[in-house]
């Protein structure tokens, strides 16, 4: 609690602080994207649109992608409680959860490509790539975090009473999670019932 | 602070070309930012010079159409983003600790990653030149004309997106350190209008950089990957990047002005020797042109392809952001009003802040006029527009801190002489290079034509010339400014801590500030607390002033019993310099679109990263590393 | 960096310093002469409506700043600190409730008044004309416009020809990417004493009302940044009264002119439709001689070139030796690089024979 | 806003859902993202889309008050990342509309 006297200003951690500023500013960035999404979303050019979607395939890896929220509250909730073993094990969980997400998301993308749809094909194909790629980017770097955490709290760096690092490293998760059940609404499921 | 026993692992250095590089004391880091916006500075108005030069006669070429476009792109680009954005910064990296009663940032390293990102995204821009050709589509980038621009719109896309993350992760810092980093007592309403309005241009970068990112990396796939976002061969959208772009642009040109308008506002008081007029509608004010500031983007666009219905909501949303502009400026006026005016050069430069960006502020209104846009659209007099209220504005407010703030950086002053040519010189360059804009602009003469039409010629050329005359003006001006500038670093006038007779808390900390800032926090009691540690009211309201040493009106070191013994300072750090160096090899790859250049300087930044986030502290403790970049580690303590 | 200096020929050139003395003269003297693109003398209704507009805008903010800057200068002067001062303080205002509501309200109403005029512009500028009126399709290349009547099945460059007092609505685009190898870029059709700007998307139609309410000639330029020859692209509008009108009608529904047998211009347009295994004109102009439809290229239409007066998106006079220049070396003329980016027109190495014929055949087509 | 600063301060002090509980949100989520895909396995008509976005919207809600905590931290937090939301929709709103309805200048 509040032992050092001269604490932050609002009392609050300047990291979780920075993390949740940042997160409120990633919604503009995805937001761009997903909007020349809908934009473009029957802008084809004679290729293929939305129905080439795979939605049973996509839900699976949503699906993955949403659960391993789970194993990341997990994670942080054992780190907490100080057990890093536990701690460890989820964190693996879920970075691996996030690779197969992304496992999937390559398969899905050469799958499409075989099809035709190749980022120069049309502004809907250049506007799906781009959105999906972008948070696929995102996906990564949070498994490269969770990689480090777990490294460092093998090494020692990362010690029990230490789980705000496993807490900011979360949040981070989770936002990119959110982003996907915004992004698999809006651009999988909606497009493929109004338009597909 | 730094015992004998530190093991080498971070470098210990106070001075030399090692310790700038890993410098993290947001005051150095501060002062990197100031020079290297002067180099950028001088490039941006030899730029102007061309410009100049070419249109100081009709159907004249002195140097070709190709030469002209980049040109006055590069112009365009090195004055917004390599210029005004990051002299704010300059000021925000000084004065936001200082003035709030902080030590240092929220996140030094990271303070000191966004200049190096800074410096390094510059150097990239401009290596454009010696590589094919600087980008020529001008500082807005237009689809679907960059797509036909090759590799110099590359350049464009990935610089811009390069000095965007650095702005980004500054408002992240900045943020933070406002919200969070306050003296016990400083509450929001003490706090300085200029921290308020740095706390309002960073929630603007916060929100405003990621829309430019989202359409910078369109461009980029399109011009570079073939990519079909603003492709009308293929059904693609020009208009979307337009619509993006000024959701960014708009917003950014308050990024550029509340800073100086922050600046002014804390020097008018202390040159009138009166609190601000209306402190709390100036700070509302502010706010509210940050708010209405993302509703108008469309302005830009009024000869574009929108309807009438667009045309006439972003109209009056234009307009009215004139009125919170206006509040602002009458409650300047009402400061110096019935004050003792003490015209020193940050005055004078206030002073004229104030009026040459009402010229360029109502020349504004009548843009959103919009049947008349289409004639004034894209003529010089935007170019006149937006030149007071950039030059006029945001420069003349920026310069004056610089005349403010120099003994506090230094312990010197400046001199008063060379300040006060400087003044009128560059107030009478100023309006002389643009004020003919003006007409020229209304007469018909278009932007962007590396050519003065000839049949124009008769009408404008007077005009065009005047311009390119006020160029001289103002270049001698600047050598003025330079020179007084070299001549008082070197052996100016000692200042001693408070020659302005300031209000805020900066002054309280002996000049040239110590690198702890603060040898004791002060608890803040008031608006204004430096002032109120000077001076108290009698009965009638009149302020007397308290006789020296009665109160703490000085924050002097030394032995004083309540200073804290350990003052925990960040250690300087070699990282953000080191990761940042990633950018180039990630630019050029991206921008050849070599993947192994790309992956190297990936590679590099991941490596960095994880060097950055284990690096021991330079005292040996084994303290949680990360948390050197907070001195309050309440996260890790709470358990 | 692709450094080129580009020549004009030295009848549009004027001498520096000749030029500098001149303006110094002129210093003393209004800056008004002949005014042909200038926005503030507005010969039309659709010109004539946003100046009504911007003049008491413009009183408006003479009135805010001659106020503003008077209190600023005013309290500068009355207030400044005086030699002979005490050193004491002024008294401390810390604000004014009464005073910030008026500085809020006045402004307010100043611009809601304003506002509602502006809307009604926006709403009446766009609107398509009362009257009847005529159409012309517009079209911007880099770096040309191209016009097509579609009443007349007329095209033409550069020069567009409208009679007087009819109002013209243009509808407008930016090059067709089939019919052009590059991707269309923005322009923007402004002639400011007939109308404002609107821009040219490419992909999208856009429209704009013009008229002249007396015969006469207009200047104008594309107003939104283009490329490399940005500033070589510039219009003319020539509005004829009804006898005027017709004639160029009856003229450029004609077929083009062809030449009499074994003449240099018949030379000439033989040039023009085989240059052997350099790239013929006619792979990219058009003359119509009166078969098939008309059907534009990559270029200008030519087949009545010399009805014309300048060429080359009007920045040069159309003549002899001008389109001599033109033919043998287009980049010298004009800012371009048909080489790399293939907009423009290529340098087809013509030899002095060729220029002679093709430019006696040029010169006949009127 | 000076009232914050007497504000809670924030920090995890306040309540924490259990493991169990983590479990229990996850089932629930699981369950609204099967109905979800459901709509494209039975036709749902003109609720579908309306389902859709309103499932989404609850789905996001949770994960960001349950795993990210935002319900039990300093409203603070909240209020970042909602303006940023907000911003976000309503600024990409009217440019979409702008597409919309607004494309030519004229019809
Ligand atoms: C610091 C930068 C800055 C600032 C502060 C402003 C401020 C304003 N700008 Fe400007 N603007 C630019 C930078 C800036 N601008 C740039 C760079 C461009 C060109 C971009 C490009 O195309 O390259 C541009 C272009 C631009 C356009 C597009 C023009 C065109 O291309 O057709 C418009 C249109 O409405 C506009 C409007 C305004 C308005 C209404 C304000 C208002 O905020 C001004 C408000 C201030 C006042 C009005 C004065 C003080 C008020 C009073 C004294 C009260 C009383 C006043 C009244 C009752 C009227 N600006
Ligand atoms: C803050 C922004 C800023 C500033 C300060 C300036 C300053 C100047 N600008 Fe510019 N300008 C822009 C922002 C700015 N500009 C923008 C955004 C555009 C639009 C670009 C586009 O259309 O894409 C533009 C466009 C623009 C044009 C229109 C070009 C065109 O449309 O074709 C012109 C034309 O005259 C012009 C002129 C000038 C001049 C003469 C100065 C002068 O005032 C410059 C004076 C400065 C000097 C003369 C420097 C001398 C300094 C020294 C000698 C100090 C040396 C220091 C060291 C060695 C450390 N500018
Ligand atoms: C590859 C296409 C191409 C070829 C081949 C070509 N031109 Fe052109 N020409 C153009 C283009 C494009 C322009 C418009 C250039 C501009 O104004 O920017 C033009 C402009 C002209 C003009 C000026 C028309 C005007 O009103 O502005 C003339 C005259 C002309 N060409 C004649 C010729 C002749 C004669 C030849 C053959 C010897 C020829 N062109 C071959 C593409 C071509
Ligand atoms: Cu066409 Cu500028
Ligand atoms: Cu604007």
């Amino acid at each position: 609690m509040a032992a050092d006297a001269h604490a932050t200003t609002l009392g609050l951690d300047h990291r979780k602080l920075a993390m949740w500023t940042f997160l409120g500013s990633e919604f503009l960035f995805f937001g761009a994207f997903v909007a020349t999404f809908l934009l473009y979303v029957t802008t084809t050019a004679g290729g293929p649109g939305v129905e080439i979607f795979d939605i049973p395939f996509t839900s699976i890896s949503s699906f993955v992608l949403l659960m391993s929220s789970l194993t990341m509250v997990l994670a942080h909730n054992a780190h907490r409680q100080g057990d890093l073993r536990r701690m460890r094990l989820w964190i693996l969980a879920t970075a691996g959860q996030g690779a197969v997400f992304l496992g999937g998301q390559v398969f899905e993308f050469t799958v499409f490509v075989k099809e035709g749809l190749v980022l120069t094909r049309s502004p809907f194909a250049s506007s799906f790539y781009v959105l999906t790629g972008f948070h696929g980017v995102h996906v990564f770097v949070g498994i490269l975090l969770l990689l480090s955490l777990y490294s460092l709290s093998l090494t020692g760096k990362v010690k029990k009473d230490q789980d705000l690092k496993t807490e900011m490293i979360g949040l981070y998760w989770h936002f990119v999670d959110i982003i996907w059940v915004v992004i698999f609404t809006v651009v999988y499921l909606i497009p493929e019932i109004a338009v597909g | 602070m730094s015992s004998t026993t530190t093991p080498k692992l971070r470098p210990t250095k106070e001075t030399g070309v090692l310790s700038w590089l890993a410098t993290t004391d947001h005051k150095r880091i501060g002062i990197l930012y100031f020079f290297t916006t002067l180099v950028f500075f001088f490039l941006g108005g030899v730029e102007s010079g061309f410009i100049r030069l070419q249109l100081a006669q009709a159907e004249q070429s002195v140097i070709s159409e190709d030469l002209y476009n980049q040109i006055f792109t590069m112009h365009g680009i090195t004055m917004v983003f390599l210029v005004v954005m990051p002299l704010s910064a300059a000021f925000f990296n000084y004065l936001i600790p200082l003035m709030i009663g902080a030590r240092d940032v929220a996140f030094p390293r990271l303070n000191a990653f966004s200049y190096w990102v800074y410096l390094f995204g510059g150097i990239f821009l401009y290596s454009s030149f010696f590589l094919g050709g600087a980008p020529a589509g001008s500082w807005v980038g237009y689809a679907p004309l960059h797509a036909t621009e090759g590799m110099s719109m590359g350049f464009y896309a990935i610089g811009i997106q390069i000095l965007g993350l650095s702005s980004l992760a500054a408002a992240v810092n900045f943020i933070t350190t406002i919200l969070n980093m306050r003296a016990p007592g400083m509450t929001f309403m003490r706090m300085p209008v200029f921290i308020w309005m740095a706390l309002v241009t960073n929630f603007l970068l916060l929100f405003a950089i990621p829309v430019i990112a989202v359409a910078l990396f369109m461009l980029q796939f399109d011009t570079l990957y073939g990519g079909q976002f603003f492709q009308p061969g293929s059904g693609g959208d020009p208009i979307l990047y337009q619509h993006l772009f000024w959701l960014f642009g708009h917003p950014e040109v308050y990024i550029m002005i509340l800073p100086a308008m922050g600046i002014v506002s804390e020097i008018l008081p202390v040159g009138s020797r009166k609190p601000l007029f209306g402190y709390a509608a100036v700070v509302f004010a502010g706010a509210a042109i940050g708010f209405i500031g993302f509703g108008v983007w469309a302005h830009h666009m009024f000869t574009s392809a929108i309807g009438p219905v667009a045309r006439s909501a972003f109209a009056l949303s234009t307009m009215f952001i004139a009125v919170p502009t206006g509040i602002k400026v009458f409650n300047w006026v009402f400061t110096m009003w019935g004050g003792k005016i003490r015209f020193t050069t940050p005055m004078l430069f206030s002073v004229g802040f104030v009026s040459m960006f009402v010229i360029g502020g109502l020349s504004g209104v009548t843009h959103a006029i919009v049947p008349h846009n289409a004639q004034q659209h894209d003529t010089y007099y935007v170019v006149a527009h937006f030149h007071y209220v950039l030059f006029g504005g945001a420069l003349f407010g920026l310069i004056a801190g610089i005349y403010f703030w120099f003994p506090k950086v230094t312990g010197k002053l400046m001199s008063e002489k060379l300040g006060k040519w400087h003044f009128w010189t560059w107030l009478l360059g100023f309006n002389l290079t643009f004020g003919p804009m003006h007409m020229s602009g209304l007469l018909g003469q278009p932007r962007r034509t590396a050519v003065l039409p000839g049949e124009l010629g008769a009408t404008v050329e007077l005009y065009n010339l005047l311009s390119s005359l006020g160029v001289i003006v103002l270049t001698g001006s600047a050598l003025v400014f330079l020179y007084n500038l070299i001549t008082s670093i070197k052996r100016g006038e000692a200042s001693g801590d408070d020659p302005w007779n300031a209000r805020t808390l900066e002054w309280m900390t002996p000049s040239p500030t110590p690198s702890v800032n603060f040898y004791r926090i002060p608890t803040i009691t008031h608006r204004d607390e430096f002032w109120h540690r000077k001076y108290a009211e009698d009965e009638s309201g009149k302020p007397v002033s308290i006789p020296a040493g009665a109160s703490d009106d000085h924050d002097s070191d030394g032995d004083d019993d309540h200073a804290e013994e350990h003052i925990h300072m960040p250690d300087p750090s070699l990282w953000p310099f080191v990761m940042c160096l990633a950018f180039f090899p990630i630019a050029y790859g991206m921008l050849y679109f070599n993947p192994w250049l790309f992956a190297l300087g990936a590679l590099w930044l991941v490596v960095g990263y994880f060097l950055w986030i284990t690096e021991p502290l330079a005292e040996g403790d084994d303290d949680d590393p990360e948390d050197a970049d907070d001195h309050a580690a309440v996260g890790a303590a709470a358990h | 960096m692709r450094d080129r200096v580009t020549m004009r020929p030295p009848t549009r050139r004027r001498r520096p310093l000749h030029l500098l003395i001149l303006a110094l003269l002129a210093l003393g003297l209004s800056a008004c002469g002949d005014a042909e693109q200038n926005a503030l003398l507005p010969a039309g209704p659709y010109a004539q409506e946003p100046h009504d507009l911007i003049i008491p805008v413009a009183i408006i903010a003479l009135v805010v700043f001659v106020l503003v800057q008077g209190l600023i200068i005013y309290s500068s002067w009355r207030y400044r600190e005086r030699a002979d001062d005490d050193g004491s303080l002024p008294e401390q205002v810390h604000g004014n409730t009464r005073l910030e509501i008026v500085w809020t309200v006045i402004p307010a109403l100043i611009l809601a008044a304003i506002a509602v005029p502006t809307v009604q512009g926006i709403f009446s500028q766009m609107a398509e004309p009362d009257d009847d009126f005529m159409t012309i399709e517009v079209i911007g290349h880099r770096w040309w416009f191209e016009y097509y009547y579609p009443d007349h099945d007329i095209y033409t460059a550069n020069e567009m020809v409208i009679p007087a007092n009819t109002p013209v609505r243009l509808q407008m685009t930016a090059t067709d990417p089939a019919r052009d190898a590059s991707q269309g870029v923005i322009h923007s059709f402004w002639v400011p004493r007939l109308a404002g700007k609107q821009d040219l998307v490419p992909g999208q139609t856009t429209f704009l009302n013009l008229q002249a309410d007396e015969p006469g000639r207009f200047l104008g330029m594309c107003a939104e940044y283009c490329g490399l020859s940005h500033a070589n692209m510039r219009i003319r509008v020539e509005a004829l009264d009804d006898g005027d009108w017709q004639a160029w009608v009856d003229n450029q529904t004609s077929p083009a002119t062809v030449p009499d047998e074994g003449t240099l211009e018949a030379r000439g347009r033989e040039l023009y439709g085989d240059l052997g295994d350099r790239q013929a004109c006619a792979s990219c102009h058009q003359v119509w001689e009166g078969d098939g439809s008309r059907s534009p290229g990559q270029g200008p239409d030519l087949t009545h070139l010399m009805s014309r007066q300048e060429f080359a998106g009007a920045i040069h006079d159309l003549d002899a030796e001008n389109l001599r220049a033109w033919l043998a070396d287009p980049e010298s003329m004009k800012a371009m690089n048909y080489e790399l980016d293939g907009i423009g027109m290529p340098n087809l190495n013509l030899t002095d024979d060729e220029l002679d014929a093709l430019v006696a055949y040029l010169l006949a087509l009127d | 806003m000076s009232a914050t600063e007497t504000e809670d301060t924030g920090t995890d002090h306040g309540h924490h859902p259990t493991a169990r509980e983590y479990v229990q949100i996850a089932i629930v989520l699981a369950i609204l993202t099967a109905l979800e895909v459901s709509t494209y396995f039975f036709d749902f008509g003109r609720i579908a889309i309306p389902l859709l976005i309103i499932l989404m919207a609850i789905k996001f809600v949770m994960v960001a008050g349950f795993f990210m905590h935002l319900r039990f931290d300093t409203k603070i937090y909240s209020r970042l990342l909602y303006t940023g939301l907000i911003f976000a929709l309503v600024l990409y709103s009217i440019t979409l509309a702008i597409f919309v309805f607004e494309r030519a200048p004229s019809a």
